[in-house]
């Protein structure tokens, strides 16, 4: 083995991101690493790439350890790496981008280039001609003078991989580089990986998309929770139990019951609550959601899944104001809401969960509860150090603190700790206390599973039954299909930016579309029904 | 292309616009009427004036009216050097006065040597005019260090003082005053038993005073500043409870001193011109008549009272334009000669007398010790 | 190409028979040696400098103490003073580029408060508040050429700031030039393909420093006086100013902001302080609405203004 | 010990005055992440509004009074149309607000000129003596407000929901615009806060520091420098990070060179951003600070 990753350990100050990854790969190897949100992917690329020290473990290259050593002697000695982020250099033209990707290999210095000495012209024409050469490869030769910021994202994804190319390096680490990339951009990706991987390249990438890597990918690592859960070729990784649970989850057995008891809801004789009307989003270049529709009736549980990338998050961030709509129509409570800012909504009784939590770490859990109700109170109030209200009906926020705190008890022993130093599974917690405080008449969720230990995520799935049967209508999105159906009265399936299934939560977690969208793209014909109902049977 | 040789051009024609009509005399002024000194500046371009106003009014000199042009030097050493330039060259000066910075002064000697145009410098530092055999146009007007420095240890040789202790701030004018105390002071037989240093925009200065206390054999304190700094060592002198005399420079004659210190001023005494104590002279005081002529016409003109610093414009202008008078020549070498020649002028701010040897003119008998009370100025006797 | 033309024109300057313009435009080309400096490092670099004052005052005090106590001559006196400062840079940016951001910033202006502290109160060698006097004019005794004059300083100056200029723009142009753009965006990108990124900056620190020392010696030794004064703090954000004026990314944009700048402040300054204000709206006005320089800016604006004409506002949104 | 106990009394008032200078920092970086180089400016244009308008006959009080009010809204204004259009730009926000304080340092010379002007101390000048070490009543008043004022905003960050909706903008703007508050309308907030405890400082200083137009200039960078010590954003940090500052000083200034004094203050400054840039009171702030490679 080329490279070899044994035992490495990631922590981050208590968060423990990987733990005894283990794997290696040869010259010439083309592995996708995948994995659900927040299994730990991009850390381990930075921890390979040298960005981040491992805190445990070794890693060797080339039979040398390279765990400790910067990404700039990385690079030497033949490990590249791109960014999620692109991190183009935009003020460059495209031709200049791949250029400044070959100046450290070129070993031009800043001494010589201040006198302009012969060596300097001389590696200024090889890497001219060298840019040329690569820009040609990834099929961006036509715009070689254009400005790198003015190229689609899908260009602008090649072009880095150009810019990494010309660093000489021949070892690629592409860290998701078919995000937010249509299908047509992507085949294009699909080609460029293939020839790169005909010029004897070895190239390891992070993604989401299964059509994609099943396309490409001779080897697939899984990771999940900061472990290699998996590691095998495609066939095999897409018939991997543990693989399929850590993409579409586990049930649990306690909401499974809770559901089936849930009273039907009153939604036939009402307006819907929230009403999105054929809604597209573009940022950039990049349609993140086309023609999406999907409504929601008072006191309904409608689970919204989908794989990564496939526009949940967009659609979340939509309904708070926080997304370029292009077109289409937001309703919420009849009202137009397409252009409200975050601000409007929230007064408006909806109150989000995001991903990741978003808490705010520096301060007490009971700050940030109270913070949940600041559209809420009065302009007095928020001036005053003690709630002028306090004892009065209906209202007062510390009423509505212990009322959280009745839901969530955990939280009432924490009152006083730091939101930061919180475990995954009571940050949520803290996260959804904090917008049941807005007293919302709709509750967002993303992605409330992601991070939280399968425990904490039964209590949490079994909270939201009970938050519903109160009357409270919610939005749930989650990468977790099945644990989110089997709560909710209905659900929508999202791929690559539509919705492609919508229906009752059974018929869903039935359907074989459903897990078509999370790993049955794989292009492996004819097997692809008994790899599917392998899948989805859990 | 086109903007540069259109700023070029356009330059020329700036330059070249400065044709001169020869009934007037161009003289030149680098005072700073912006930056740090601009309190300085602005006085002295005010003095200054007043004297161009004078001069003007009784006919000019020979008939021909003086023209003062002023490049405010914004108190900036590479200002003062394209002021002067442009002062020389331009406006074809024949005689240039002022900067109150001694570092704007001592940025442009070189220039007016080597021009040979004669400036009567209104820095203190009296090394802006030595040695004279390498400074031969450069005269002063203000009272130099040196001098009041004498007449500080006269006084303490009357009173028997032999130990001072010395705080000064780390200004240019402070930093000299220190140097001339060190030289001066030991040749006297002045023992200078300890010596602190303050910034000069420092909030407070009670750790350098505490120092000072702790000594107890000093028999008084001088104290060598500008600006704010001097009345905030005013206030924490009293209020440390030092009840040693407390002696100022001829800085302390900056009437802002009393308004910001108020009562804690009271009591400091300092060797200075004597405008602010004209009325106590004694007739027979060969300034008073023209200090007094002074003050009226200021107050007249500007509707308040000059400080020393105008009284320095002033001197400047009016010495500048008596030699011209007796050179009888726009030459810049004649006046010179000329200016070289005064003897026992009796100007407000001091009595001067310059020589082949001494360019800084002012005479001891011009500066008299003052001590401020009820916040007043007075004659100190 | 119409640059490079306009700064041999300048060559006819002293002929002009004008000491002020000459003066003025050797001012301000003294002065656009450290703006190129500062231009290298925050506007192609990308790290903020608030300190260059320091290196422009290091330059001037150790060529003047050189050749006034030393007794050495000037043009050594230059060239070691550069030398060191160059190398005192280098030790400067190993410490300050672990800091970015707001901390960067603090800390150059900090160290150019601590450089102009030391220069008033090393009074044995800088002379204090009172500075310097007495540096002697260059000159090439074998060639019999001395600098004495404006007129023929000029060409000193006038040389240095093409040697300046052109290495700036070898320097910007080379390939190297990419990665410095390509630092002030990502550095992360940058140290992935390769670059030591921290080397890098101190190097461009380094020739920033030296090219600003360099012109600082030759400013003492042309006013033959220095004092700490001219080393303050404002001269540094003066350079910030010339460098917003001039589009922080361009050596002819550079050089002529540093021409605006001196001579939009002569007529200026006739009116008392307004021209401070002035001066700090233009550098306001500048960045908060002309990120792109002034030039550009007013381009901008204007271009903005005539097809606001046409289309109705918003249309292009 | 007299002496020492001296410099130890000086130097708490100093260092008073130095974290009043630095608690406005706090508020609006805090809220905007911006750090404002224009603030110890505010304080000059606090005092010498307070200055002028008692001069113009009113009482006292209300001359201050309104001083402070208008200090605020010029903070506001400036906040509108400087701060704002630069966006979160570290770099440009640095440079804009350094213009900021040029253009209130020239005004300031436009309208009140260059002389120093001083504010009548608020109970007398008869100094108060303490085991040998004296004090003049208004430097009372600058460490009492001082505390007062520390210990006010700190309460108010801790307590009052707007307090802790500006940390919150700090600690996570996307989670703050999540639950409905907008930065939008918490920037001109900070500054006018800033803006009021700049010109409150201002006041209380200026009969003993005494005021002219570029003396916010230097009491601003040494504020400053005692944010870093104490951490930024933190009221309580900058008030003990001012009283270091102070009482280094004035020791320096009692037992070394005098003149090397202000040099304290870049040394404690460079000292701490390099060895210790979170300050001594708080968390490492990541976006100043290089943390990957």
């Amino acid at each position: 083995m080329t490279l070899t990753v044994s035992g490495i350990g990631m922590k981050f100050g208590g968060l423990e991101a990987l733990r005894d990854i283990t794997f290696g790969v040869d010259d010439g190897e083309l592995v996708a690493v995948i994995g659900p949100n927040g299994a730990g992917k991009s850390t381990l690329i930075n921890v390979i790439c040298g960005n981040y020290a491992p805190t445990a473990g070794a890693i060797e290259f080339r039979h040398r350890r390279i765990d400790a050593l910067p990404p700039h002697i990385m690079n030497p000695l033949g490990i590249v790496r791109t960014f999620q982020t692109i991190e183009l250099f935009r003020e460059l033209t495209v031709h200049e981008n791949v250029m400044a990707g070959g100046v450290a290999g070129a070993k031009v210095g800043v001494a010589p280039s201040l006198f302009r000495w012969p060596s300097v012209s001389r590696s200024e024409k090889a890497l001219t001609r060298m840019a040329d050469e690569y820009l040609d490869l990834v099929g961006l030769d036509r715009r070689r003078d254009d400005p790198a910021s003015v190229l689609s994202a899908g260009q602008q994804r090649l072009l880095i991989i150009a810019r990494a190319l010309a660093s000489g390096a021949d070892w690629l680490f592409l860290d998701e580089p078919g995000a937010g990339l249509n299908p047509v951009a992507k085949e294009r990706l699909a080609e460029v990986i293939a020839r790169l991987r005909d010029h004897g390249k070895t190239i390891v990438f992070v993604e989401h998309d299964m059509g994609f890597i099943g396309r490409i990918a001779e080897r697939i690592i899984v990771i999940d929770r900061g472990r290699v859960i998996a590691d095998d070729v495609p066939e095999k990784i897409r018939s991997d139990e543990r693989v399929i649970s850590a993409y579409l989850g586990v049930g649990s057995a306690s909401t499974r019951g809770g559901r089936k008891t849930a009273a039907p809801s009153k939604r036939k004789e009402t307006a819907p609550l929230l009403d999105i009307r054929d809604l597209t989003v573009r940022y950039g270049g990049i349609t993140a959601l086309q023609d999406t529709s999907l409504t929601l009736m008072p006191g309904e549980l409608v689970a919204v899944v989908g794989a990564n990338g496939a526009g949940k998050s967009t659609l979340l961030k939509a309904i708070m104001g926080e997304a370029p709509v292009a077109s289409g129509k937001i309703f919420l409570d009849g009202q137009d809401a397409t252009h409200w800012t975050p601000r409007q909504f929230v007064a408006a009784g909806l109150s989000m969960c995001p991903e990741g939590r978003q808490l705010f770490g520096s301060l007490s859990v009971i700050d940030n509860l109270k913070l949940g109700r600041y559209t809420q109170v009065g302009a007095l109030e928020r001036w005053l150090p003690w709630s002028p209200r306090a004892g009065h009906e209906g209202g007062d926020t510390d009423r509505l603190i212990e009322e959280v705190f009745d839901v969530f008890p955990l939280l009432r022993e924490r009152r006083d700790q730091l939101a930061g130093t919180l475990s995954g599974g009571e940050g949520q917690v803290l996260a959804i206390g904090r917008a049941l405080m807005n007293t919302p008449d709709l509750l967002v969720l993303d992605e409330p599973s992601l991070g939280v230990a399968p425990r904490m995520i039964a209590e949490i799935f079994e909270r939201l039954t009970a938050l519903r049967e109160r009357g409270m209508t919610i939005l749930l999105v989650e990468q977790n299909a099945r644990a989110a159906l089997e709560i909710a009265d209905r659900g929508y399936v999202l791929d690559s930016g539509r919705v492609m299934v919508e229906g009752s939560a059974v018929e869903l977690l039935e359907s074989e579309s459903m897990a078509e969208a999370y790993l049955g793209a794989f292009p492996v014909s004819g097997e692809t029904g008994a790899a599917r109902t392998g899948g989805t049977h859990a | 292309m086109k903007r540069w040789t259109g700023l070029i051009g356009a330059l020329a024609i700036v330059v070249g616009g400065g044709a001169q009509a020869q009934d007037t005399i161009k003289i030149g002024s680098l005072f700073e009427t912006s930056g740090f000194l601009a309190f300085l500046g602005n006085q002295g371009l005010e003095g200054a004036n007043l004297a161009v106003e004078e001069i003007n009014a009784s006919g000019g000199i020979d008939g021909k009216k003086i023209d003062l042009v002023n490049f405010n030097t914004e108190s900036d050493e590479t200002k003062a050097v394209i002021g002067v330039k442009k002062l020389i060259e331009r406006d074809k000066v024949v005689a240039l006065i002022g900067a109150m910075n001694s570092g704007s002064t001592f940025s442009i000697i070189d220039i007016v040597q080597r021009a040979g145009i004669p400036i009567v410098s209104n820095g203190a530092s009296r090394a802006i005019s030595t040695p004279v055999n390498e400074k031969k146009w450069v005269f002063q007007a203000p009272l130099t260090d040196v001098l009041v420095i004498n007449v500080l240890i006269d006084h303490f040789k009357e009173k028997g003082i032999g130990k001072i202790a010395l705080n000064n701030a780390d200004s240019g004018f402070a930093t000299s005053g220190m140097k001339q105390w060190q030289r001066i002071a030991p040749e006297r037989g002045i023992d200078i038993v300890i010596q602190q240093t303050y910034g000069n925009n420092d909030p407070d200065m009670t750790p350098q005073l505490t120092n000072i206390r702790a000594k107890s054999e000093v028999q008084a304190v001088v104290q060598w500043g500008t600006g704010k700094g001097q009345a905030i060592v005013a206030k924490n002198y009293r209020q440390l409870g030092i009840d040693k005399p407390l002696y100022y420079s001829h800085a302390a004659s900056d009437p802002n001193l009393i308004k910001l210190a108020g009562d804690a001023a009271n009591g400091i005494i300092f060797p200075t011109s004597k405008i602010a104590v004209v009325d106590e002279l004694p007739d027979s005081d060969p300034q008073k008549k023209v200090t007094a002529n002074f003050i009226e016409k200021f107050k007249a003109k500007y509707g308040r009272g000059p400080a020393t610093f105008a009284g320095n414009g002033y001197d400047s202008m009016i010495m500048l334009a008596d030699a011209i008078r007796r050179a009888g020549s726009t030459d810049p070498a004649k006046i010179r000669d000329a200016f070289e020649q005064t003897v026992d002028y009796p100007g407000v701010t001091s009595v001067y007398t310059y020589s082949a040897v001494d360019h800084y003119g002012a005479q001891p008998e011009g500066v008299a010790l003052q001590i401020i009370e009820d916040g007043k100025i007075r004659l100190y006797k | 190409m119409k640059t490079p033309l306009a700064l041999v024109c300048l060559l006819i300057v002293p002929f002009l028979g004008s000491d002020y313009l000459t003066n003025l435009l050797i001012v301000v080309m003294l002065h656009a040696l450290p703006a190129i400096g500062v231009s290298l490092l925050m506007g192609y670099t990308g790290q903020i400098s608030l300190g260059h004052a320091a290196f422009y005052g290091l330059g001037a005090y150790g060529a003047a103490a050189f050749s006034v106590h030393g007794g050495g001559d000037p043009w050594i006196g230059i060239a070691l003073a550069t030398f060191l400062v160059g190398v005192m840079s280098s030790y400067l940016g190993w410490v300050i580029f672990r800091l970015r951001g707001h901390y960067l910033a603090v800390a150059t202006l900090g160290f150019g408060f601590i450089v102009n502290i030391a220069f008033v109160e090393l009074r044995d060698w800088t002379g204090g508040p009172n500075g310097l006097p007495g540096i002697p004019p260059l000159d090439i005794p074998i060639l019999d050429l001395s600098f004495h004059t404006d007129g023929t300083f000029f060409y000193v100056a006038w040389v240095a700031m093409i040697l300046a200029v052109v290495m700036a723009q070898n320097l910007v142009n080379a390939p190297v030039g990419l990665v410095m753009r390509g630092i002030a965006e990502s550095e992360r990108a940058v140290s992935s393909l390769g670059n030591d990124v921290t080397s890098l900056k101190r190097k461009i620190l380094v020739i920033s420093a030296a090219v600003s020392a360099a012109s600082g010696g030759l400013y003492a030794h042309y006013i033959g006086y220095i004092s700490p004064q001219p080393f303050a703090i404002d001269f540094s954000i003066k350079l910030v100013v010339i460098i917003a004026i001039g589009g922080f990314r361009s050596i002819p944009g550079i050089l002529f902001a540093t021409l605006f700048v001196t001579v939009i402040t002569e007529p200026l300054q006739e009116l008392g302080y307004y021209d401070v204000v002035v001066y700090g709206l233009f550098l306001v006005v500048i960045i908060a609405y002309m990120p792109q320089g002034l030039l550009q800016g007013a381009y901008g604006l204007g271009r903005r203004m005539l097809s606001g004409a046409r289309a109705p506002a918003g249309a292009g949104r | 010990m007299v002496d020492a106990l001296q410099f130890l009394v000086s130097g708490l008032v100093i260092g008073s005055i130095y974290g009043l200078a630095g608690i406005g920092f706090t508020g609006i970086y805090n809220v905007t992440g911006v750090v404002n180089f224009a603030q110890g400016d505010k304080a000059m244009i606090g005092a010498m509004l307070a200055i002028s308008l008692s001069q113009m006959g009113l009482p006292p009080i209300v001359a201050i009074l309104l001083a402070v009010g208008l200090t605020g809204a010029v903070a506001v204004v400036i906040e509108c149309f400087t701060v704002r259009p630069v966006g979160n730009d570290v770099w440009r926000g640095i440079i804009v607000t350094i213009g900021v304080g040029i253009v209130l340092r020239g005004i300031a010379v436009v309208v009140w000129g260059t002389e120093a002007r001083g504010l009548p101390a608020f109970s007398g000048e008869e100094p108060i003596h303490f085991l040998g070490a004296t004090v003049s009543p208004q430097s009372l008043w600058v460490m009492g407000i001082t505390a007062v004022l520390a210990i006010g905003l700190a309460l108010f960050f801790q307590l009052t929901f707007i307090g802790k909706a500006f940390r919150a903008c700090a600690v996570n703007p996307f989670a703050s615009r999540i639950v409905g508050i907008e930065i939008r309308t918490m920037s001109p907030i900070a500054f006018a806060i800033s803006g009021v405890l700049g010109a409150i400082a201002g006041i209380i200083i200026a009969p003993i520091t005494l005021m002219q137009y570029d003396t916010g200039l230097l009491i601003g960078l040494k504020g400053f420098v005692a944010c870093i010590i104490g951490g930024f954003g933190n009221p309580m940090g900058a008030l003990l990070g001012g009283l270091i500052l102070g009482i280094a000083e004035t020791f320096s200034a009692g037992y070394l060179s005098s003149g090397y004094k202000n040099a304290i203050a870049f040394v404690l400054l460079l000292g701490f951003l390099i060895f210790r840039p979170e300050g001594l009171f708080r968390e490492i702030d990541s976006k100043l600070v290089k943390h990957e490679r």
